[in-house]
């Protein structure tokens, strides 16, 4: 059992961007950190009430690549569509999600849309902070989604663009292939943000793929893509925009893989013993969270004081988060077969029922029947 | 009303509901230029564009995956299937995206997938297929198989309205061989009700799709020989017309089961489950089933046929049922 | 003998087939270094090496076209879906090749299938499916569910030796939950035997599976209510135990259809057909069936125990029919 | 509806080879010859006999593409395997395939291996001229088959190879990424023909993949790949060759792309009305058979009557096959549900229903049931 060979990159263990070249006010640097912030808290929060036994079935966590989900989130405009996967829960609460919400599908509670038919992990609300309702279940199955989001924005002729986080490893199903293939065919506004955090599951990517970057695929597509670093915040938008600008400018899809890296396992069960403690120290020096915060105060120079506050404001909601989940009620039993079928304009109605004698009086059926062992086929 | 055959009322369906609402759209293989592997859509590059007539690559999980999404955002994408076994290879995206999409968020998927099934041309294992139960048994997801070009346009025109995924099974050879009068302008079928092809007092036979047409045959034939025979045409399997099914049973006091799919675990089980549970008491003989083989389907017509349902096979079970 | 889980045989048949036969070896994601998701082949990787412990990629298609294609020239893999709900993705592979091969050439694919089935365990719409009717519906494959832990042993040794397509699924609520004496060294189970897990007068309750254990324990219940309740455990859906239903079905005159799955179309309808066909004028009561209502698996504990069948849900429909 | 955009290469009209440098004698030189031609007389008459309805279902032919298959098939050694789509028959014909075993097949005779069960245009032939039993009903899943094929070999230590022809639509389908990908990962002696007549059915490459030729996909599996003419015999083995011999090195897969043509329509139903007459016109005046026929006479200095009883041994073997297949036997009727299921060592015997009370006697099963209500899961 030999452990992945792993290069270690260069990446810095400080965010690079000076302050004063950024387009952001002290809100706006503030609103990343308290998204990125609250995501933290909340998940060690519910890791702990996992190991309390309080959360029904797994728990996945996205601890560490809060700044690729920021960062990317950041860029989307009004009427924009997204996707996420399993580890982008600060994604959605840059984008308005409430923890309360949040915790409340976790603890299988009577919340929409899922209103206990999904997990906590997922969320779909398209009108709301703009999710799509993609399929969670199969790896790279977003894929094909994204592309029929794009494809409907270009058949409106709608600006927006479909963002689509995705894994490491589920690049490798035939579905990232087929979506990515028939979005660049028909140069659909497709933008995927990779996060490479190097494994899927225990699987290295060496085991995933023959090539060292997911964006190496990216001549096979005839897509625009890079890879960059995923835990400088700012690195990360410099990076999704170029991606962003160029499938809203109708070039078609782009792809921008992030490096990062998944600090707890793959979910609170695993201990992680696939990975060597060398690439966990290296990644440790560059926790986003860790990172964007000693920026913000020694280069941004915002006082400690207003960071702190929002992390005592992060903690807060948390607490809030749970409380308002455990008082709502579970979903009631006898609910259980509702919401199977859409209403339709033709559903059947008891007068449909009426006459429904409509005999088949067609002199040819016997013929038909007969033609059958005579049928030359060869039509197709 | 005009002659058409089942084909052409299929393209007539969908020709209909392309020029009343601006949201459907067509995508599959070869559909645009060729206009299909059966002309279904013959002409309607010219008539609708290549916006709304899609030549899609060989991916069929990737352009079912990509309409399911278009259709929950206000589009109704009628996806064809070149052969339906190739639905095998987007069998993710229908079964766990499609079908449970509005279950688990509230959002509607209204799209339809289409495409020929069935044998009896000669096409072998891979052109000749009858999925219709893998679909039956997944929640989710509506199942309509029209036997008549009536039936074929009323039923599609409905699908296509439909707020929901609707697998929509055709029959390659009822395709040309089958020719009735139709309506030329709109009308639907709801998807539920089943219809009745013969009235009878004797047997209920209860079938869909292609075999409904071997089930009149037999009817007919069997009325000759004095017996009078109810042929059940379900038309829809989900939902499915229970009560057509059971007053049809409770009247006739005995049920046989007929479709071209292969036996086991077929759909015609579900229906003989149903009757047996709930007409129990109503029961003369016991219920019978006469499907396709359990094997594939072969391409020599020797064995084709033999794997095949057929008049003579279904007029066996039925004299066995009547004389019980 | 010595006490073993459920998982521990699964394993310990895999780890026996594998010292066995240098033919065998095993495929999947995260299998090797990890150990499988559930740690069914934790150890492997050390003991028969990466050649015949193989990490995959995130492909089920493509891992399972190989491995297919492996078992025509002499090799015989077992192939790890890391929960069931995947196998959706590898599904043409699966019905369309390793299914007709040798119907096609009389070329035989010793292959198995194998993965955590069902739900019980709040892991929601994906991770909770039963698909056994989908496979059991398709000529050519062999469809195999333990119940036991002696049997999942049993089972297993037997599909890998096989010389057909076995979709061996495993019951991942069981997996830790159940333990019993199984013997250290290689047995087999032959595949198309049921099981009597209790023997009866009143009623036959045939299942599979996990659904096994409550119609059991609705058997006990019952029992003290002065009944007499047989339950047959299938085992294997194909090939089917059809002598053993039959006869147990034409001694108590009652029949309880149970299983996991989904109701519609599910494999307990063909399990009614049958015995409404062939043991008809044995029956007293109508033949009945109990399964999860038919709707995607809910994650939220209400509503999933809602879903699934239950000892109440068993023990209710039993009554129903002993009083019948 | 606009006819597809068309680049016309700078193919040459005339086999570039100088005889004198081939290692091939007289001998092997009219050895391609004759398979390439029976596979042409084959084809016309097969089309014949389609016309005349006296073909069972749908007819596909390879006229125009004989070169790539023969060039390709005849690189293969002992113990290689390979595997072909609707169009090598000059491939069979050269490894060997009687012309009267394929027409029994297209009749639907009782001929092995598939004895009426499957179409003409398939062969199984493991042990004979060695093509494998893949799955030919959808597009491309015949390269995971050949990844497990590959895979078997080198789990074996053998030096065989494997050789997928595969058609340009074919590359589209996820199995095409998931087979290559998986071979590629694990280094596999996989040989991918790529056959680009430049249409699929009636779909052109610019509406299958967004890249101008399938070899542009190469770097997403970093494997070795190259785009030649394909109907140029001696072009075709110098570029096939290559790639085989990348492959049986155990450098990993290999795929070479063939330009070519499709003479006729996807299927005789097809009347390739959207193939344009220069399109048609430029690949008439590079028919393969041809081309190598005069190649043969005016630069190898064969003597045309050589070539002639050649040609005449074709037709003779065309005829007595078809006279051989219409003497054959259809399969019985009552052997339609034989050999669905291979006979295994454990299949039940009576006896193992003697005695099949086996109590589950298990205290923990109310327990277990009762469990399952407060079951919390999450151990995966
Ligand atoms: C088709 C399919 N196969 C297997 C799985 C099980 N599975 C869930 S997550 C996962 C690993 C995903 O890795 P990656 O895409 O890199 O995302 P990460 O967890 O690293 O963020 C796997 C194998 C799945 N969900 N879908
Ligand atoms: C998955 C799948 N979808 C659709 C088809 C129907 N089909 C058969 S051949 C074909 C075109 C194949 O084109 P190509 O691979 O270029 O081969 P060519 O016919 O040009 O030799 C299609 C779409 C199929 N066989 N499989
Ligand atoms: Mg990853
Ligand atoms: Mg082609």
């Amino acid at each position: 059992m030999t452990a992945p060979k792993i290069i270690l990159p260069d990446y810095p263990t400080e965010i690079q961007a000076d302050p004063r070249e950024l387009p952001f006010d002290r809100e706006q640097l503030l609103r990343f950190y308290s998204a990125m912030r609250l995501a933290r808290t909340f998940e060690e929060k519910l890791a702990a009430l996992y190991r309390q036994g309080r959360i029904f079935g797994a728990v996945y966590l996205g601890m560490g690549q809060e700044a690729t989900s920021v960062g990317s989130i950041s860029l989307l405009e009004k009427g924009d569509l997204f996707s996420t996967v399993s580890r982008n829960l600060s994604a959605w609460f840059y984008r308005g999600v409430e923890p309360g919400h949040v915790f409340a599908r976790w603890f299988g509670k009577d919340q929409p849309p899922g209103n206990g038919r999904e997990l906590g992990l997922f969320l779909a609300d398209l009108d709301g902070v703009g999710i799509a309702p993609y399929h969670n279940g199969s790896m790279a199955s977003w894929i094909p989604s994204g592309a029929g989001y794009a494809l409907a924005f270009k058949m409106r002729g709608q600006p927006n663009i479909y963002m689509a986080f995705t894994g490491d490893g589920a690049t490798s199903p035939g579905d990232f292939y087929e979506g990515l293939n028939f979005a660049s065919i028909q140069k659909l506004p497709l933008v995927i943000i990779c996060e490479a955090n190097q494994f899927a599951y225990s699987t290295p990517c060496d085991k995933q793929m023959p090539v060292a970057n997911v964006a190496d695929r990216a001549p096979a597509f005839n897509i625009y893509a890079e890879t960059a670093f995923g835990n400088d915040l700012f690195t990360v938008m410099a990076a999704a925009r170029r991606a962003v600008e160029h499938a809203r400018q109708g070039h078609g899809p782009a792809l921008v893989e992030f490096k990062t890296f998944r600090q707890r396992g793959h979910g609170e069960h695993d201990d992680c013993g696939y990975v060597s403690s060398e690439l966990r120290a290296f990644w440790e020096q560059r926790d986003p969270l860790v990172m964007y915060r000693r920026w913000l105060i020694e280069r941004a120079e915002i006082p400690a004081a207003d960071i702190e506050l929002i992390e005592e404001m992060a903690v807060a909601r948390v607490e809030a988060g749970v409380e308002y989940a455990d008082g709502l009620p579970f979903p009631k039993p006898e609910t259980v077969t509702e919401r199977l079928f859409a209403p339709s304009p033709h559903d059947p109605k008891p007068e449909d029922r009426a006459n429904i004698f409509e005999p088949i009086d067609n002199p040819a059926i016997p013929a038909l029947t007969a033609a059958q062992d005579r049928s030359s086929g060869g039509h197709f | 009303m005009s002659q058409m055959t089942y084909l052409q009322a299929i393209s007539s369906a969908l020709r209909e509901e392309m020029r009343r609402d601006p949201n459907v759209f067509i995508l599959g293989e070869d559909i645009a230029v060729f206009g299909g592997a059966f002309k279904i859509t013959q002409g309607f590059l010219d008539e609708f564009g290549p916006a709304r007539v899609i030549d899609t690559p060989i991916s069929e999980s990737g352009f079912v995956g990509a309409a399911c999404a278009a259709a929950t955002v206000g589009f109704r994408p009628v996806v064809e299937f070149q052969f339906i076994d190739f639905i095998a290879c987007a069998f993710d995206q229908i079964v766990n995206y499609a079908a449970k999409c509005y279950y688990r968020w509230g959002v509607p998927v209204p799209i339809v997938f289409r495409g020929p099934t069935g044998g009896g041309i000669h096409a072998g294992p891979y052109h000749s297929q009858n999925p219709e139960a893998w679909f039956a048994h997944t929640p989710g997801l509506k199942v309509v198989l029209p036997s008549t070009a009536k039936d074929a346009k009323g039923l599609l025109t409905t699908a296509i309205r439909d707020n929901n995924p609707v697998v929509y099974l055709e029959n390659k050879f009822l395709y040309r061989h089958y020719r009735e009068e139709v309506p030329d302008d709109e009308y639907v079928v709801p998807i539920g009700v089943a219809a009745l092809r013969t009235v009878g007092r004797d047997l209920s036979i209860i079938s869909y799709g292609a075999a409904v047409h071997l089930c009149v045959e037999v009817a007919r034939t069997l009325e000759r020989e004095g017996a009078s025979i109810e042929v059940v045409d379900l038309r829809s399997l989900a939902p499915l017309d229970r009560e057509t099914i059971l007053e049809s049973v409770r009247k006739t006091n005995r049920a046989l089961v007929v479709h071209e799919a292969n036996l086991t675990a077929g759909f015609g089980a579900e229906v003989a489950a149903i009757i047996a549970e709930e007409a129990f008491d109503h029961l003369d003989a016991p219920v019978a089933r006469v499907a396709s083989l359990d094997v594939p389907v072969p391409f020599s017509p020797p064995l084709e046929m033999a794997m095949l349902p057929s008049v003579d096979k279904i007029a066996q079970a039925a004299r066995r049922l009547l004389a019980y």
